[in-house]
């Protein structure tokens, strides 16, 4: 009798299995087709860094400090960077990524000190070669840094003259103070 | 190895050696099983490790302690968020960080779905050694809304780099904490149906009552941890036991059976998902507004000389962290305990006297990640 | 119709041939649509698409995999037994192309009736497992071996009741033609009357053709690919061929003890009868894409513990009431 | 920090230096230095009241103390209690094993001695378990080396 139950429970349990699959044999999938969709890629998604555009420069604010060189932990930034004339900071040479190493930590977003680095948006690139994945983030910044170079060059002369402009006005109150202290000394 | 490739030697001509993997379908990675059998009938069995060794623990000794944080996910990358706060946490308790709440509350959101997500994964994949694929599909369709969500905040979907010294990387939106909450209603209503396509299937149940017995005593000498432990019915979890980050101020069950064979395994992992839930709704239901990153964080971390334990509830079990400062930004030693790692060396023991079919329901039920076992 | 075909060639010697053609044909052109409709139905049930790019709803994506199969380099490894190794596929598919020619696709349409067809098919489709055996033996690999090991077992489990349940119909329609045994279920088919005998029939045919949850034979999951581990290309298609063809096989043959073969209403014969068939492959679809895989005790027990006695059962009553009537 | 563990172990094994480090970030609530002669007796009462062995490193200290030294967590489930163990090993000698103590040591041994080529004496099977099989290099050693030398950060950020 017991085994009886036993065969009737385990049929019932075989049954409403089959419904379950059934019930989603109806429904519709849920894939997403990729080439033809493309996936919604959420907004911090992690990729390759690239240099991102500053609105009052025109261009990226690289100033090649190396702290992202220094904290990446798998070694695959490098960048060289020299002093222009007429600039305050440095400005990147070469910005080199080895995107095939990164392990898209995201230490080198939070240590840049002007924010000049964000994510790509690309997030399917394919590549046959270990090289196809070394990128160059200056390239995309190669035909308007010399205008870039302008604007910076603008700014650091707007800069000097402003605080030319605060040291000369300090000066002058200094020394209107002290006028002014040396008619109460008189007075 | 030419004595494993010999069927039966003259003293033993009924006996002989299977080499189970590295490559093989229902061995979780590149796990082998040295399998000494006797027709279907295992006389001994030695796992043999190693195959996935990637040294994060010298890699520790040549980076500072900022750098190692990527490397946290990746030893274990089913619950590679808990890993990675899990560190984050030890290192702030040894510097004495102080984190915003938010950045707690959220840490927990994070872990949980990240445990949830890697029981549902160890749910497929058993049900896929058993030789059921539908489930694998219908959990992998599951898991993957939560790999959607955590990819909303941190930015990855399996090795998450989440946790900073003090905080997160990212605060949360609105769309995060409503995703969250229409899934947890979703997995609810989607674990009956789970139930009655497996739970109460009378085939898995066939499968997995009364096979692979890892009792209280076995817990105790190869020192098992997690839902394995939970399964021989040790009521133990880091997360009650010894809290760590905001656990204390959680109401959860922590689930135990008395069995210890596959299917309490099963049980106690099923339950958990559901323990985690309600977590997740308590935590979001709580969720305070502020900062997510402490105001001063160190830019040098360089913990006084000595040495330090911090050990926290991964999916699989109790991971605990060894390090040790010599005073500098570079540690002198990091050792991790890593929970499959005491797992798996059950399985000397458990496996002898079960069969071939069994094996792979039995190893399927401890839930073996193996680049953690390997490091 | 192979009277027909020995008119047309002439002689025998060339209307078998032809005859075994035109079989191979018809079998692969519904090898291919079960693939096709196996990997649909299995895609649906798991909520993806399934094939969905070569030709309408991926229906040619099956030709272009076998295609794929056909121009791979044929691999022999170094260490199996080669002649046993060689021969297993054949060994394994002739016994299919002649159960084939034994069923009545609609009430004229059967390459040849023989009063005792019924035996023949049992016969034959036992035959199968000499192939899976030689495979095995013949790959000299360990998961091959025990893989089967175990397809001889479970084949021998499963015959018993498949036959008992078999029995049971022969009983009441006093006949072992095909053909008689359909023309007896003009007025009712026999699942009505001989409900368990069905579904033993159909569990003891799942298991005959070592599909899921009774794929244990090749149980992915612990023998990597059981039987069939070694080989590759187009051996490995002849045995997926093989697979699909003795699926059609046992559900036509289902289809004549217990669906009353062609008939029914309005359409045409061969019409109900192909609806009937991949009614019953569509089930076995449903049962693989739903049931884990049994372990390979529970199911010797549950032929032997649970069918035989139920299918001797049946059969006792059975004669005891055709006797009584 | 008192616990019935300690008077057994303060009576039976004098040498022993007992640190209490409950209430700091050690993550341990007593810290041990044990001699190498008293580790198999000690383990022996850790394992009659009840502790398991949770884990099982070791440490290349032999540029300054000229020592391997190993370090035991033995932890009590309920309540919670850890005890760290450290027992030094001169270069070269052997450690006793206490894997026919606690089984969970005989693969945390196997690893100490892959890693830093510590070997214990009367361990079973005395093998490699991460590294390659007849590998000549323990990895952990601090004069192991690496590939492409330590990451820049390592040096001067």
């Amino acid at each position: 009798m017991e085994m009886i139950s036993d065969v009737y429970r385990g049929f019932r349990s075989l049954l409403k299995g089959m419904g379950v699959t059934i019930r989603h044999f109806f429904r519709k999938p849920v894939t997403v087709e990729y080439p033809r969709e493309r996936a919604v890629v959420s907004k911090v998604q992690r990729n390759a860094i690239v240099l991102i555009e500053k609105d009052d420069i025109g261009s990226h604010n690289c100033i090649a400090c190396l702290q992202c060189e220094k904290i990446c932990p798998s070694n695959c930034i490098s960048i060289t960077g020299s002093r222009k004339d007429g600039l305050a900071f440095k400005r990147p040479d070469t910005f080199d990524l080895n995107f095939a190493l990164c392990s898209e930590c995201g230490l080198c977003l939070d240590v840049c000190p002007t924010d000049t680095l964000g994510y790509s948006k690309q997030y399917d690139k394919a590549g046959y070669s270990r090289e196809d994945f070394f990128y160059d983030l200056l390239d995309q910044w190669k035909a308007t840094e010399e205008t870039a170079l302008g604007t910076l060059r603008e700014i650091e002369r707007k800069k000097k003259e402003e605080r030319e402009a605060r040291r000369k006005a300090d000066a002058e109150a200094k020394a209107k103070a002290k006028e002014n202290d040396d008619g109460d000394e008189k007075a | 190895m030419p004595e494993l490739i010999r069927v039966g030697r003259d003293e033993d001509r009924d006996t002989y050696h299977l080499n189970m993997g590295p490559q093989h379908p229902s061995t979780h990675g590149v796990l082998r099983l040295r399998l000494h059998l006797k027709g279907e009938v295992i006389l001994s069995a030695d796992p043999i490790v190693g195959y996935s060794h990637r040294a994060h623990e010298k890699m520790a000794e040549n980076r500072n302690y900022i750098q190692f944080l990527p490397n946290t996910s990746r030893m274990d990358y089913l619950s590679g968020m808990i890993y990675n706060v899990g560190y984050c946490q030890a290192i702030e308790k040894i510097i004495g960080l102080e984190v915003p709440e938010r950045a707690e509350y959220i840490r927990v959101i994070c872990c949980e779905l990240n445990r949830i997500s890697s029981h549902l994964l160890w749910y497929g994949t058993l049900l896929m050694d058993l030789g059921g694929f539908t489930p694998f599909l219908y959990c992998f369709e599951d898991r993957e809304r939560i790999l959607d969500i955590l990819d909303l905040v941190s930015g990855s979907r399996l090795t998450y780099c989440y946790g900073r010294f003090g905080g997160v990387t990212e605060d949360v939106d609105d769309k995060f904490l409503s995703e969250t909450l229409a899934f947890c209603k979703h997995l609810r209503n989607r674990l009956p149906e789970y139930d009655d396509l497996v739970t109460n299937n009378v085939i898995f149940q066939n499968r997995c009552k009364g096979i692979g017995h890892i009792d209280k005593k076995t817990c105790h000498e190869f020192a098992v941890t997690g839902p394995c432990q939970r399964a021989a019915g040790e009521k133990r979890d880091v997360r009650r036991d010894e809290p760590y980050g905001i656990y204390d101020r959680f109401d959860f069950k922590v689930p135990t059976r008395t069995g210890g064979d596959c299917f309490d395994r099963f049980m106690v992992r099923v339950e958990e998902i559901s323990e985690s839930l309600s977590i997740v709704e308590q935590a979001i239901s709580k969720l305070p507004v502020g900062p997510v990153m402490a105001p001063k964080v160190p830019r040098k971390i360089a913990p006084a000389k000595g040495e330090y334990y911090f050990a926290v509830e991964s999916a699989r079990g109790h991971f605990g962290m060894y390090i040790v400062s010599n005073g500098t930004e570079i540690p002198e030693r990091m050792h991790f305990r890593t929970p499959s790692f005491s797992n798996l060396a059950t399985m000397r023991r458990v496996l002898k006297g079960s069969t071939i079919s069994d094996t792979v329901a039995i190893l399927g039920s401890i839930d073996i990640v193996l680049p953690e076992i390997d490091r | 119709m192979a009277r027909n075909f020995t008119e047309i060639f002439g002689s025998v010697w060339f209307a078998i041939p032809a005859a075994v053609t035109v079989i191979m044909g018809f079998l692969a052109i519904n090898a291919l649509m079960i693939v096709w409709m196996e990997r649909k139905v299995a895609a649906r049930m798991q909520r993806r698409m399934g094939p969905t790019e070569r030709g309408v709803f991926g229906l040619l994506q099956t030709t272009y995999d076998m295609i794929k199969l056909m121009s791979k380099e044929l691999i022999t490894p170094r260490h199996v037994s080669r002649k046993l190794y060689l021969v297993a596929p054949v060994v394994l598919f002739t016994p299919i192309i002649a159960i084939c020619s034994l069923f009545p696709l609609s009430e004229n349409w059967v390459f040849h009736d023989y009063d005792i067809a019924l035996v023949l098919v049992l016969a034959f489709s036992g035959m199968a497992v000499v192939g899976i055996f030689a495979a095995g033996w013949g790959s000299n690999n360990k998961y091959s071996l025990l893989g089967a090991v175990r397809s001889i077992l479970q084949n021998i489990a499963y015959e018993v009741p498949l036959i008992l349940s078999v029995l049971a119909v022969v009983i009441m329609a006093r006949t072992m033609s095909l053909h008689e045994i359909v023309m007896e279920q003009s007025t009712i088919p026999y699942i009505v009357v001989q409900p368990l005998a069905a579904i033993i029939f159909f569990i003891a045919a799942t298991a005959e053709t070592n599909r899921a949850p009774f794929d244990i034979p090749e149980a992915e999951s612990e023998l990597v690919g059981g039987f069939h581990t070694e080989y590759s290309g187009m051996r490995f298609g002849l045995f997926f061929f093989a697979e699909y063809s003795s699926m059609i096989i046992v559900c036509a043959l289902a289809t004549v003890l217990f669906l009353g073969g062609w008939q029914g209403p309005i359409l045409p014969g061969f019409v109900w009868f192909f609806i009937k068939v991949y009614f019953l492959i569509f089930l076995m679809m449903w049962f693989r894409w739903t049931f884990p895989r049994l372990r390979f005790d529970q199911l010797l027990r549950f032929a032997w513990l649970l069918l035989v006695p139920l299918a001797l059962a049946n059969l006792l009553v059975t004669a005891i009431i055709v006797k009584l009537i | 920090m008192s616990s019935p563990v300690l008077d057994i172990l303060w009576s039976q094994f004098p040498h022993l230096e007992s640190t209490d480090c409950a209430d700091t970030a050690a993550g341990c609530h007593v810290s041990h230095a044990c001699r190498r002669e008293d580790l198999v007796g000690i383990s022996t009462v850790f394992r009659e009241s009840g502790y398991r062995l949770e884990m099982l490193t070791c440490l290349d200290e032999r540029a300054g103390r000229k020592m391997f030294r190993l370090v035991y967590h033995f932890t009590q489930i309920d309540p919670v209690e850890r005890h760290r163990v450290l027992v030094d090993v001169p270069v070269g000698e052997q450690a006793p094993t206490i894997s026919h103590l606690f089984e969970s040591a005989n693969w945390y041994e196997r690893e100490v001695y892959d890693m830093f080529g510590v070997s214990f004496s009367d361990h079973p099977d005395m093998t490699r378990i991460l590294t390659e099989e007849g590998a000549d290099y323990h990895p952990l050693l601090k004069d192991f080396g690496t590939i492409d030398g330590p990451v820049k950060g390592g040096d001067d950020a």
